[in-house]
This record gives structure tokens, C-alpha cells and sequence, in this order.
């Protein structure tokens, strides 16, 4: 299992906060996370094609592409961030 | 060296006496306040909303502060950031540092703020007359964050 | 855009608050504060006074400030300079920034301390417990004025 | 007349804060008036003869040693300054 979060834009365009899902066979990174996201449908797909910036976060720490998912983490999707 | 987010407003002078005055070595302090300005891209902004990421936002703000000391000789720090509802002319961020001299204190504050806006996980959306909107991540900010990484 | 030099102390906190709330277009507002130390090239420090040319220091300060104002865009700055007999942690100099965006309030802060260091008529005398020495100026200053230009 | 000024050390030196002179025949640049200045003994000479950095402002401007000094000016000498 691992916790999946998400943050402004896609909290509101998905209207989904928080999940736990279980971690399919063969999904081990964040690049292979956000495909099979991608494939919930139109919403989903529009996210998490590659076309839109879209930034992850794995137990609170900023992660790239190739970062692998394990089970037990805690993983975040979110825009580019605008605070300050 | 300090981290806080809260809803609450701050103040810059108690914040600023505090630190400048807990130590005989500090010659120089560096604040940077951001505050809402009531117009962002050409349109007016009546209010805002600050989402965060509550579990990482403060985790994110001290490893900022923790490559700033690493790279600048620096005797205090403090990053405070709002969260929440927020109008024109509040404060959103207070960056504070103190240094023996002054180029450490300049260097570190503006590092800290380049990284806050590009990593920490904060997300504006303004209130404007047509609507309300999240606000867009700026080209400039990254290419800000990345003079420091030559 | 405005210069003063005074014996008495300053309010940065009520400064700063004057300052970025007269705007609606700020957004950033850049502080520096420059403070006595207690120690000094490897002696301690336990007063100092500071001389000024006062018919010529604030044509000095003014001029600097609209260099400042030439290069970046500014909505507001301040320079506050003490003369007179100072002690450790007591404040000696404010400069203050607001901008629409950091980057202009950062740069035009750091100039301003940069060319005042190295050009307006202050003359530090420290006393020390093996008596009175006037501060020599540093190189470093000179190179820190030099970096603005190139 | 000019009338010329000493500041910080150069004042405790020369026991000496202000003055009014007449500029001779041949004194157009402060160059050429720190020379002059030397010439006056030795803590004159010590400050003036060229070897310590001394600054100079005419009418509350700072100015090089080829700025040409003239009648009515006020002139000041001073160490390179260490305020903020």
C-alpha cells in the first residue's frame, strides 16, 4: 500500500485529497505511477500525460521521474509551487 | 535557526529586535518581507487563499535554511510563512538573517527566498473580479534558483 | 525616497510597516541593519563614535539612493544613518527597499550598503581596552562596491 | 579664499578641522594643493606626501586628484571613510 496526495490544481480538477492504493506489480517509480494514473481517464489523462508540468514529492521530499515507489510511502502530486 | 507556518500575521520588529539583539557577534541582518500586492498579471487581486502541504512545508523550509548555513557563515535565521486567507497589503513571508558581515546576510537571505518559491510546497490562488485562479509558477523564479547552483 | 542621519536610535519594525503599507504595488520590501559588534579585527570592542562631514552626507546618501533608483525599479527606499557615540548591539544603519519583486529590492539594498560603506563621509573611532583607534576601511569593501560596475 | 576641512584622523593629526586660505598662483588641482599642504612640517607631510590613501570632496562631492580646485570652493581632506 501506499498513500497518494494531491495538492491545489489537481486536488480540485480530480476532487480527490488523499487515497491509499496498492502499489500494482511492475509500477516502481514515479514516472510509472503517473502513467497508470493517467489511465483513471480525461481528468487523470490531462494531469498526468506528460504535457503538464506536474511536480512529486515521496515522504515529504522533492522527487524526480526516476525515484522509486515503494510500499509503505507517502507520495505527493502537485503544480509547480507558488509560495513566498 | 527557526521555521514556522501560521495562519497569524507576524511582526517584523519584535521578530528582528529579538534576534539582532541575542548575540554580540551579529553586525548585520537582512530581512526580506513578501506581502499581496493588488494586482498580479495584469489583473486585480481582491484576496488570496495559501494551501500548503502541511506534513512537508516545514521539512521543505528547513532544509532551505540548512543549505543556507551551509554555504553562508550565518548566526541566526528564521523563515515565517502565512497560510491561508490573505488580502492586499499582508504580509505572506518574513526571511530574517543575521551575520557577522553583511555580504553573508544579503547572499543567505536572497538564496533562501529563491529556493522557498521554487521548492517549498505553498500554492497561491487570487481572487480576482473574473474569478478566482491558481496562480502560475514564474520562468523567472527558476531561473533565479538556478544562479545558485553554477 | 528619503535620507536621514540622526544621533537617535531608529524603529525598524515602524519603518518598515510605514513603508509597505503606503503601496498597493509593493510586494517586497528589503531590510538591512548594520549593528555594533563587540569585537573588532581580534579586539574587543566596548564603544565607538561615529564622525560624519554633515553638510555633505546627505547629498551623499541622497546621491546613492538615486543611483539606486536609476538601475532598479524602486517604489520606495530609506536610509537611516546614526552619528554619534554608539555601544555594542546598538543599531548604525537602515536601509530599507520596497519593490514590486524581490529581485530589484535585493539588488538595489546590497548596492546602497555597498556604495555607502565605501562612499558617504562616516569615520568610525572604536574604543578598545588598550585604548582609542580610528577602523581603517577594508578592501573588501572597495571589491564589493567594484562587483556593481562591472 | 577656499575654505578647507580635515576629518577623523587627519583632524586629530593635524589638531586642525577647518581653515580659510587663499589659493597661491599655481595650486589649480588638489593634487597640486596636497603638495602644497606637505610642505607645511612633518605631520603635514606624513598625511600629504602622497604614500596614505587621503580622499577629497569639493563642495560635498568626492573628487581625484586631477579635479581642479578654484576660489570660493570648500575643500575637504579625510581617510577613506568606514561608516555603516
Amino acid at each position: 500500500m501506499i498513500t497518494v496526495l494531491y495538492f491545489a490544481r489537481l486536488k480540485e480538477s480530480l476532487n480527490y485529497s488523499t487515497e491509499e492504493m496498492e502499489l500494482p506489480e511492475g509500477i516502481n517509480t514515479i514516472a510509472q505511477l503517473k502513467v497508470l494514473l493517467a489511465k483513471r481517464g480525461e481528468a487523470w489523462a490531462n494531469l498526468f500525460n506528460g504535457k503538464q508540468t506536474i511536480r512529486a514529492a515521496i515522504n515529504h521530499t522533492l522527487v524526480n521521474n526516476e525515484t522509486p515507489v515503494k510500499n509503505g510511502d507517502e507520495v505527493a502530486f502537485f503544480p509547480p509551487v507558488t509560495g513566498g | 535557526m527557526t521555521v514556522r507556518v501560521q495562519i497569524d500575521d507576524f511582526d517584523v520588529g519584535a521578530e528582528l529586535n529579538a534576534m539582532r539583539l541575542s548575540n554580540l557577534n551579529i553586525g548585520a541582518v537582512v530581512s526580506f518581507i513578501g506581502q499581496v500586492r493588488d494586482l498580479n498579471d495584469g489583473e486585480n487581486v481582491t484576496a488570496m487563499n495559501l494551501e500548503h502541504y502541511p506534513s512537508m512545508t516545514e521539512k521543505s523550509l528547513e532544509g532551505i535554511l540548512a543549505q543556507a548555513k551551509k554555504r553562508w557563515a550565518i548566526e541566526d535565521a528564521l523563515i515565517v510563512h502565512r497560510v491561508g486567507e490573505l488580502k492586499p497589503l499582508d504580509q505572506i513571508v518574513l526571511v530574517l538573517v543575521a551575520s557577522a558581515h553583511r555580504k553573508d546576510a544579503f547572499a543567505a537571505c536572497e538564496f533562501m527566498m529563491d529556493f522557498l518559491k521554487t521548492e517549498a510546497p505553498f500554492w497561491k490562488k487570487e481572487q480576482t473580479p473574473s474569478g478566482e485562479r491558481w496562480v502560475e509558477a514564474k520562468d523567472s523564479d527558476d531561473q533565479a534558483k538556478s544562479r545558485w547552483q553554477q
